[in-house]
């Protein structure tokens, strides 16, 4: 509402305030506003406005203005050279009327935009009249949405539900059937690492302590001690390995035999290799 | 005018020509309210001395045979859509989904070795059956609760239903193919166990000896299909 | 059932029952929508072949006289508090941001002379327009980007949307205030060439021959409300 009612308020004062408008050049929204203004102040209709007239107001205007002011923005200059120049083509005779517009037609069509924007103007106060939703004019405050409900629609094949009752049915017939394959160290895995450990020492130390390497898998621990030391029994009955223990169940200490001299070991070790 | 003539019978009191505007009122701030209204703030609306209830009560009147009610919530007034038009405000589409791989394989046992129960079910997959796997295949409607088998915890006994035999095309449970034309067909190997069988499935609905009815409160539980969905 | 039959004394036409029905849904749907409904969305509510148009207008002279009355916006329908009970409203107003003068006047050369280049506004109000004024009108949703002049540089074309008319209660760009003197004035058409003149205003979204449709770097070029927004 304000903002129409500011507009409504606006031009007759400046209409009829002479001096402040010759100086409110800011409160114009450009040359041609400024020109519907002045116009109004003829207070006829446009279609019969002077536009001779129109233009020495206008000139008046920028006259004093420039005077008191200084600080006119370009386009009101150019609108005063314009109007300046078809004042004075409207004041002497058409010299090559055949060419280009003549005065008078450029006349009517400064006419012609004041009539428009004046127009424009009046009919966006109507517009902003008319009643305004969220202002005069109520919509529902409390919709009602509309919710979706979704109907599942399942599908599935007679291929579908036949090919999966086969195959599961097959799986679990299968399944009886197949062993699952284990890991095992086997007793030539079990010497070749004893022989490769011990071999290197000559102190005692625990069976745990020579293959802490392999049994690092938890699944594999049993079958590792169980291959070594029956690895090592056989060494011992060989005559290349000596073992003692302190106890049953406490740990099992092996080491190279002691009396076999000089290099008695590889000897027999490809002894009983070959055997 | 003629109209407005009829109307003003319609809502105004003739003894009383400002009732009507005071209606029009009440009418205008219900219908904008983002929410509902106490007749205080209905009151502090309407000229000094209004007796608001009154006229709710009148405007209650009126609009109780149409599309829009007025309605009390929480001692507050509020217009809602009729109830009975509560459908008109769901939007109803149909989204097609594909049973899981799970769902399938249950169908499949139910409809060759019903009655079943879901331990049976596991006992055939090999694997535990969720709750939800059945309860999808009860909302398909394909296959529905017979009974109860008699024994230790009384488990429900699963079975197809007609629903089923419609969307497999199926003319009768009997149709379902048997173990040759499954090999037929190459879904099973050649190379099975002697042992191995697909049963001849049937869905008479006649209970068996090793099953009884269901009790009354398998509905309750919601066991059953929404009650809503047999009426379809 | 004694309310139906009591809301066909009331709404409904004796001589068909249904009709009665037919309104209430019609009402329900109407009152429940968040945004205005056209014809076609609401016949699909009702049973099929119904002739919704005559339904609408019977129910529109009901409501005249109510504190709601029954709009037609932009060729779709919806109800709103009768406009004589504005001053009883204002509370529930949300603050509208107030448009600049030079908002204004764009606003209503947009709306009387669409499809329009930011030139052409600016030939008619004789000053130029700020970017700022457009963005200011494209965030308010009643005025759009169309497309491009065929002419050099390509101007953007803008035209209104159906919230301008929505907001305005305009039914169609028809009823836009004036429109008919400005049309006998001939001060319809800008000062655009004489073969691109067209002498009505329209905001059919169909592109004329003169426009071609925005690129996709309109898009991205931010010429769109949502980036002007960010900015603030």
């Amino acid at each position: 509402m304000n903002a129409e009612q500011d507009f409504e308020s606006d031009l007759p004062e400046r209409a009829s305030d002479e001096p402040s408008l010759m100086v409110d050049v800011e409160g114009f929204e450009g040359p041609l506003d400024l020109l519907l203004t002045l116009a109004r102040q003829q207070k006829v209709d446009l279609a019969k406005i002077s536009i001779l007239a129109l233009a020495d107001q206008y000139l008046a205007f920028i006259e004093e203005a420039r005077k008191m002011r200084l600080e006119l923005a370009a386009d009101y200059l150019v609108m005063a050279a314009w109007l300046a120049y078809l004042k004075s083509r409207l004041l002497l005779p058409e010299q090559h009327p055949s060419e280009g517009v003549s005065a008078e037609e450029m006349a009517n069509a400064l006419a012609r935009r004041l009539r428009r924007l004046e127009a424009i103007r009046q009919f966006a106060e109507q517009l902003l009249n008319r009643p305004q939703l969220g202002r005069d004019v109520f919509q529902r405050g409390q919709p009602e949405p509309i919710a979706e409900v979704k109907h599942p629609q399942w599908s599935a094949t007679m291929y579908d539900l036949l090919s999966a009752y086969a195959a599961r049915r097959q799986i679990r017939s299968r399944s009886v059937v197949r062993v699952a394959k284990r890991t095992v160290w086997s007793l030539a895995e079990a010497r070749e690492a004893l022989e490769r450990l011990i071999g290197q020492t000559m102190d005692w130390s625990p069976l745990d302590q020579y293959l802490v390497a392999y049994m690092t898998d938890p699944s594999t621990v049993t079958t590792v001690l169980a291959s070594s030391f029956a690895a090592a029994l056989e060494m011992i009955r060989e005559g290349r390995l000596e073992a003692h223990q302190q106890g049953a169940f406490s740990p099992l200490y092996l080491r190279r035999k002691q009396n076999a001299a000089g290099d008695p070991s590889q000897g027999s070790a490809a002894d009983s290799g070959n055997g | 005018m003629g109209k407005v003539a009829e109307m003003r019978v319609i809502v105004g009191d003739k003894k009383d020509p400002d009732r009507a505007e005071e209606l029009r009122i009440l009418e205008a701030l219900l219908f904008a309210a983002a929410a509902p209204l106490d007749e205080k703030a209905l009151a502090s609306r309407l000229p000094a001395g209004t007796d608001v209830h009154p006229l709710l009560q009148q405007l209650q009147r009126e609009y109780a045979p149409r599309g829009v009610n007025l309605v009390r919530v929480g001692g507050k007034w509020t217009l809602r859509t009729a109830t009975d038009l509560a459908w008109l405000l769901t939007h109803e589409s149909v989204v097609t989904r594909k049973l899981s791989r799970a769902a399938i394989e249950t169908l499949a046992i139910v409809a060759y070795h019903q009655p079943v129960t879901r331990a049976e079910v596991e006992e055939i997959r090999g694997v535990s059956t969720s709750k939800g796997t059945l309860d999808v295949l009860l909302e398909t409607g394909w296959i529905r609760l017979r009974g109860r088998r008699k024994a230790p915890g009384r488990p429900v006994t699963y079975g197809t239903s007609e629903a089923f035999l419609s969307h497999f095309g199926l003319d009768a449970l009997g149709d379902l193919p048997g173990l040759d034309e499954l090999k037929g067909a190459g879904l099973v190997e050649a190379a099975m166990p002697a042992d191995f069988a697909v049963p001849v499935p049937s869905d008479d609905p006649a209970l068996r000896d090793d099953e009884e009815p269901l009790g009354p409160e398998d509905v309750d539980l919601g066991l059953a299909p929404p009650l809503g969905r047999t009426e379809e």
